[in-house]
């Protein structure tokens, strides 16, 4: 399938880092919204894979008459990127639990309006008892 | 045909609400990546890809979700204005594609220009048939320095925003699933053929696909098994949080360690050339240390950060 | 002799491919979890070795192949665990296997 | 002959998938959907990749193995533990 010419992977990329997107800007949970960023994330790591990519080319690995090797620069590029994306989605993970701990709530409209309860009285605010959705 | 099932699941991904399908899908949508990563040559990507996206991410997001409620709520607003300016963004994207070079194309300007020094001189300077491993390890050796220690960072600041359990908190074994006597001994028969894979992988960076970075996701992964299936407890007891610590420091210290030796012998920081008389011997040499100390380190954040993720309670 | 090779690996391959497929579809239209879990988990793990099998015999004898073997060893040790430890946490969390008791009773598989 | 199997496997990865995203009754059914398209993910990289001449494909189609088991088990494990707490604290804000 990567046989075929064209543009098409790019707009494959296009649309799924506008997923991404959509889910980042768009959801109110929290662990939703870290979702939705390693979405974007690969969809990224897909453009420069497909930008490393040479037509007829073998994986960059020393093999005996093969001659057209696709370029080695974006796999190290990724192969590092992934994983410490991994490491900063952890963080993201770990800042999660812990707004779940002062807030309650991983809900980002809770947490605005907790937060607006908190300015207007300083007293702090109360357990905001949201029902989950059953 | 893989493209097409990526953007499937990245739209049930957006439409689902139950958090856990969510993290399931997402890791499923991590093995189609890491296939169409196959396809476009990347061996040593896919490999990580589908080491860290469908193992690691999910566990560590499984056990978020433990602690941050299943259910998400339905968004308060329409969801109108963020698809106006999603499909804005999108299309000058795409705009933006249309000057782009093919795919595959051999005289696009990212071939052009190291990549086929890198390509030629590689093997010859390096001495290793994985010009991936080449480049990472010798070529690029500050900026993996530097991903090693963002990585080391990230520990870190897990750890300080939840603290260390030390020492097990639970019971082991209370899981209904640690019950389960088929599981226990498939298990106990999987977990040393995943740590022998992992050394495998480890060691043999340099011929094939594999590496620092996908052994230690490999070894953490053998371990987080055996969390999961005997509990807290016993995992904590083989490797205790302790320990891993001090591995994690441990690892950056070699990485660190081979490139103040080569300052120290009068050659440039990261020259592995210093480490023995013969240049390439000693390139092969110092991309194995190196390897060595991305592993461990790799390997101690992530069980670490998991250990911080799983151990911690349910807030009341 | 290539020849028996061939074919064994042919009828290795169809029968496989029959048995995934087969899997698929029993996953898709199948009454209740604990049948789906039948159908997926026995079809499955029959037919990855098949295919590992069919694949083997038309490789060259190499390290590769020993590798194909170690897949497929590990392939039968964690799939027939994993339907097992499945169908055995769906009953834990409540799921009550559909008897057969004559009548067509409870939902159908509404997905077509 | 290859190519029958690889098609079938992809057949069978789009069957899987449809159950994965219908999903009902239960998320059960999405786990075996789940586990069963990793599977057919292992056999269409060690099939396509010896049809197709990749580079060490077999490590990856054994670490997809691997990967595959302990996501399931992972999943599993964690619903256990979402159906407990939701037995003991219901009244809880979640």
């Amino acid at each position: 399938m990567s046989d075929l010419p064209g543009l098409y992977n790019y707009w494959v990329t296009v649309f799924l880092m506008m997923a991404g997107f959509y889910v980042v800007i768009s959801q109110g949970n929290l662990v939703k919204k870290l979702v939705g960023l390693s979405v974007f994330q690969t969809s990224v790591f897909i453009f420069y894979i497909s930008m490393g990519k040479v037509a007829g080319g073998h994986a960059p690995i020393l093999t005996e008459g093969v001659t057209v090797y696709s370029n080695p620069l974006p796999h190290v590029l990724i192969l590092t990127a992934i994983v410490v994306g991994v490491a900063t989605t952890a963080v993201g993970l770990a800042l999660v639990v812990r707004i779940r701990e002062a807030y309650g709530s991983v809900e980002e409209d809770d947490i605005q309006a907790l937060d607006n309860a908190a300015d207007t009285e300083p007293d702090g605010p109360a357990d905001s008892a949201e029902s989950p959705r059953p | 045909m893989l493209l097409a099932f990526l953007m499937s699941i990245a739209l049930a991904v957006i439409r689902v609400r139950d958090l856990f399908v969510v993290v399931m899908l997402s890791s499923v949508y991590s093995f189609m990546t890491a296939t169409l990563f196959m396809d476009l040559d990347a061996v040593d990507v896919a490999f990580t890809e589908a080491a860290v996206g469908a193992g690691v991410t999910g566990v560590l997001m499984l056990s978020t979700l433990r602690l941050t409620g299943r259910w998400e709520r339905r968004p308060s607003h329409g969801p109108l204005l963020p698809l106006i300016v999603v499909s804005i963004t999108g299309a000058a994207l795409i705009y933006g594609t249309l000057d782009a070079p093919l795919l595959g194309d051999p005289m696009a300007p990212v071939q052009q220009h190291v990549a086929p020094r890198y390509i030629e001189q590689g093997p010859v300077e390096v001495g290793m048939p994985n010009m991936v491993t080449a480049v990472l390890a010798s070529y690029r050796g500050f900026d993996t320095f530097g991903e090693t220690f963002v990585i080391f960072t990230a520990g870190i600041a897990v750890l300080l925003l939840l603290g260390i359990q030390e020492g097990p908190q639970t019971k082991p074994g209370r899981t209904a699933i640690g019950d389960q006597l088929v599981l226990r001994v498939v298990v106990k028969m999987v977990i040393p053929l995943i740590l022998l894979y992992g050394l495998y992988v480890q060691f043999h960076g340099d011929f094939g696909a594999g590496g620092g970075f996908q052994a230690g996701v490999i070894f953490a992964t053998a371990f987080v098994l055996y969390d999961l299936v005997f509990g807290e407890g016993d995992a904590r007891l083989v490797a205790p949080p302790s320990w891993l610590h001090r591995l994690g420091a441990l690892g950056v210290l070699i990485y660190g360690g081979v490139g103040l030796y080569s300052l120290f012998v009068g050659k440039p920081f990261l020259d592995y050339s210093a480490l023995s008389h013969d240049p390439v011997h000693g390139q092969h040499f110092g991309v194995l240390l190196v390897e060595l100390g991305v592993g461990i380190t790799v390997f101690s954040i992530v069980l670490a950060i998991f250990y911080a993720l799983s151990g911690r309670n349910k807030a009341t | 002799m290539m020849l028996l090779l061939e074919i064994l690996s042919g009828v290795c391959l169809l029968a496989g491919s029959f048995l995934c497929i087969t899997g698929g579809i029993g996953l898709l239209r199948l009454p209740d979890f604990f049948s789906r879990v039948h159908a997926a988990g026995l079809t499955e793990t029959l037919a990855a070795p098949l295919l590992l099998t069919g694949l083997m015999l038309q490789m060259p004898w190499s390290l590769e192949l020993l590798k194909v073997l170690f897949i497929l060893i590990l392939v039968m040790a964690t799939n027939p665990t994993a339907s097992h430890a499945m169908a055995k946490a769906a009953l834990h969390a409540g799921h009550e296997p559909k008897l057969g008791d004559g009548s067509e009773q409870g939902e159908t598989s509404s997905k077509a | 002959m290859l190519t029958v199997a690889i098609l079938a496997v992809l057949i069978t990865m789009v069957l899987a998938l449809v159950r994965a995203f219908s999903g009902r009754p239960s998320v059960y059914d999405r786990l075996v959907a789940a586990n069963l398209c990793g599977t057919k993910t292992v056999l269409l990289i060690a099939l396509g990749g010896y049809s197709l001449q990749w580079h060490s494909f077999l490590d990856i189609a054994l670490l997809y193995a691997m990967v595959n088991f302990v996501g399931t088990i992972a999943v599993m494990r964690f619903f256990e533990y979402s159906d407990a707490a939701e037995e003991t604290d219901t009244g809880g804000s979640v």
